[in-house]
């Protein structure tokens, strides 16, 4: 075991290890550029050598051997299991029950786990444009398993989300169960605090802290009264092992990993 | 038959103002120097469709050419904002139509099908559905459950790059194939632009491998390196570090208006943009050969 | 994680009787090994899907294997009658459930898509429809119009011969892809049959050529010559001989029985079949090469 | 000119070389294997060298270097422009309207061009089981233009088919017009007798005779009470550089062509 105590790291890399260890032998990944490629290819080198990563541009089985600024990065392709166009990834992997895992990511996610990544105010007139769903809405809806990695800021963490791109649990799991969707629907919100994961209702509640957090920065961090867990975990330490596969492999020029 | 033409003439005789243009690529194979081309030529009042509107559509918007946006994501991918059509969006200044990538595509299938409309299964997310009047629902006849649907685009002009074609518009295409074919199939005019014009004992060598189809093709255009800032796989890298110098530029509206000046209306076609970028820029974007298995067809 | 088996074991473990069996190809690429397989191992009740029946259904159909066909056109093709299926058909001995190309090839499209259906455009002609429950109509939400519906096709087992597929399952194809592709993924278990089977460093330098993804893939066989008297692309030729030969050997029940005593019964597995056919055979069916183009992704 | 006055040739030949004569330059043709696939490559060697040859097998702009005996022989690939699935052949091609001419055939053609390829008798209960739709129900209903090549024989021309696998013109132009169908239906039957083609109203007469052939033969072996056309034509006669190429380049081994 590495001496992890002392160890220092940023907020990303924290999100990052804790993501990856989400993930399990042989998943089937949507994979968006970022974190969740970066917690990808962390796992594949880790406890998950026959992870499978799909990408929305419609590789599949990549592998990599650069870090990838855009989710349409040429090195995606060479050495790819396969390729199709995009009508065949939304269908024959997204909508047919291909995807174990989508990782989701929003300007807010609610109590219910919902995701608005379109606007920020009005639909018509928005205040902030934000990128629109891409192709969250149908991952969130589809995927068997999804991960939220997010900064936790209370911004980011409203009641109700100003638009819903993508489906958490609506107002509460039953609403999400009738609409027949095939997906899980959120299983974990990643932070740099903890991790959230919905109860029997589909709220959100903090069930995990990271080392040296507190149930206090949560709470402070979060626009709705966040319910704890009754066993409240603590995340395994970051591993030295895992910062350097990190750090000198993965990300050497800090592109993702950097800041906060 | 022959459709060999310039970039120049081909834009000229197929793109009219107030068209609905899709130039085609999710990423890879962005035909850039056809939205140069569109907007040295002037046009107005296009409708842009395109999945990402990436920064092709940004420099068309911020140069004027368009009227109103379908999308289904507004990113620099793996950068950040769009910022100009973003900021054109949010004065109001633009109308869009907005879908997720699953509708966008699914879009442009229903029209090269020649369908009314595609089924999507429901995500549980209806704020889309909500906001937009095209997005709408099915029951299906074999379980009375409610299905999401999705009426055909059908743009007036496809623009395409693809690494190779013949004269008469057979291509090839590798690497990702976003939505080059369902754009081809859905359009009512098609342009190639093609980094090689090549033999067509080339393209019939490997019949698999030709998404579109000369019978469907108006223009061929010889345009090599015409995706730049994206790439052509095989051919050249994506210049990441215009897409990150982009973010700066897009800030400021005289900064645009200068790189425009520069880039755009300075210039008087592709050769001159990729000479102009210079021997740094070709050295840093060149890539090394890396070659398919042998595919043997058999002397049948 | 390696899927490799004997085809011998695949079909023990994966076609059970009563399933619903779809061995893909049209024309091209026929896993006729497969169906023999089936027929040596005993298989009853099974449902046995395929746009074209082709003498493979017409053998399997003639061990007793069968309990329904589900079919859009049932010839030999290229010489006239499927005698056995045709007679069975007449008799009353083995149920149907009968659509046009089109409507087949959607029920595997929306069984791959995970649609609860496709539609498609009226044809006017209504006599398929009449007959069959399974097409059925929907209103299109945006004309009012009505559009024909096919349900999803699901089967139990798809079993897809390939030129060449990596241990772990992806598979190149190249030639006439009918519909393998769509058969791949509406299919509960796939079976992969490959002429070669290569390091999948050959699989990925092409992966656009990868039609078939590991992950939907249960069990891949080497097995050469599977396809005869079908052919594989590049491999071997169509054997018309035996395809002609068939029209005469299936008239007469006997000489069938003799048949599938001598060539299926009586072999082991392929290896012994295609040595059997004999050099001349052999020399018949040889081809010559012809490679396609190199293409160049790059080493990115 | 040749002389052609003292040709021989068989039926076969007349009705493929007639069948060529409707092609036009640069036609986008689905085509079928036997007098279809004969009749178009006759056409690309003589009036037609921009014909495009479309097979439902999933091949495009094939160019076949020997006579294939199936609709999807190898020959049809290699060398040909382009080859996709099935499911693209049926939309992106038939279905968008990206063919100008189908070939049809069936065991019979009705009064209104209607055709039958499915049973003799009883649907449920057949006398005698046909081979069923295959492409053809969505060719007679979508390509522009079709063709029907079929030897005239009274049981091949009953005045009801027992099945309608394709739509000709049901029991009126304005009954297919209704249907919004996009193709135009068949607009020529070739038969070994002369032309039959739809009269306003959809009903198929006689519009042209071959060569020595006469209106009593029509009559006789029609299975209704068959028009004339007010000015009936006379095919022009077979050339023998057309027979030349069919029998030396073409179909060298008579396999298509002999009989009677």
């Amino acid at each position: 075991m590495d001496q992890s105590s002392s160890l220092q790291y940023s907020a990303s890399e924290l999100m990052c290890v804790n993501a990856a260890r989400l993930l399990r032998d042989g998943d089937v990944v949507f994979v968006g550029v970022g974190l969740p490629n970066l917690a990808c290819n962390l796992a594949r080198r880790t406890h998950a050598p026959n992870l499978q990563m799909i990408y929305e541009a419609g590789v599949i089985g990549a592998r990599p051997s650069r870090l990838p600024l855009s989710i349409g990065d040429p090195t995606l392709v060479s050495g790819a299991a396969s390729v199709c166009g995009m009508y065949d990834i939304f269908t024959l992997y997204l909508q047919r029950g291909n995807v174990d895992v989508g990782f989701l990511g929003g300007a807010q996610i609610d109590r219910f786990g919902n995701i608005n990544a379109t606007v920020i105010g009005d639909y018509a007139k928005p205040k902030v444009r934000l990128p629109g769903s891409g192709g969250s809405q149908e991952m969130a809806g589809w995927a068997n398993r999804c991960y939220i990695i997010t900064p936790h800021q209370k911004r980011r963490f409203p009641e109700k989300v100003d638009f819903r791109t993508s489906a958490g649990f609506l107002n509460g799991r039953t609403e999400r169960d009738a609409t027949g969707v095939r997906g899980g629907g959120p299983l974990v919100v990643v932070t740099n605090l903890g991790l959230l994961e919905p109860d029997a209702n589909g709220e959100l509640i903090l069930t995990a802290l990271h080392p040296g957090c507190t149930v206090e920065q949560v709470k402070e961090n979060t626009g709705w009264e966040i319910k704890v867990a009754q066993t409240l975990r603590t995340t395994n330490p970051i591993l030295e092992s895992e910062l350097i596969l990190l750090r000198e492999e993965l990300d050497p020029d800090g592109i993702h990993l950097k800041g906060s | 038959m022959s459709k060999l033409c310039t970039l120049k003439e081909a834009i000229e005789k197929y793109v009219h103002d107030g068209d609905t243009v899709y130039c085609a690529g999710f990423t890879h194979l962005i035909p850039f120097s056809a939205g140069h081309e569109i907007i040295r030529q002037g046009r107005r009042d296009l409708t842009l469709a395109r999945a990402t509107p990436d920064l092709i559509y940004d420099q068309m918007v911020a140069a004027g050419c368009a009227k109103k946006l379908i999308f289904s994501y507004i990113g620099n991918p793996g950068v950040g904002s769009l910022r100009i059509v973003r900021s054109e969006l949010e004065a109001g200044r633009l109308e869009w139509e907005e879908y997720s990538h699953f509708g966008m595509i699914s879009r442009l299938q229903a029209g090269a099908a020649g369908l009314p409309f595609i089924p999507m299964n429901q995500t549980a997310a209806t704020d889309l559905e909500r906001i937009n009047p095209n997005i709408r629902r099915v029951k299906d006849p074999y379980t009375g459950r409610e299905v999401i649907t999705v009426p055909p685009l059908t743009p007036d002009v496809g623009i395409i790059h693809v690494q190779r074609a013949d004269k008469n518009g057979n291509a090839h295409i590798w690497g990702i194939i976003g939505e080059q074919k369902e754009v081809a199939f859905s359009s009512k005019s098609v342009i190639i632009t093609a980094e090689e014009i090549v033999d067509e004992e080339i393209i019939r060598s490997d019949p698999n491998r030709t998404l579109i189809p000369e019978l469907i093709v108006k223009a061929v255009c010889h345009v090599p390196h015409c995706a730049h800032p994206s790439y052509t796989q095989g051919y050249y890298d994506r210049d990441n570090v215009f897409y990150l110098n982009w973010d700066k530029i897009s800030e400021d509206p005289a900064a645009v208006k200068n790189w425009l000046d520069e880039w755009v209306y300075g210039v008087k076609d592709t050769e001159e943009y990729w000479q102009k970028l210079g021997s740094e820029t070709h050295a840093r974007l060149a890539v090394k050969p890396k070659f398919a298995a042998p595919v043997n067809y058999g002397d049948y």
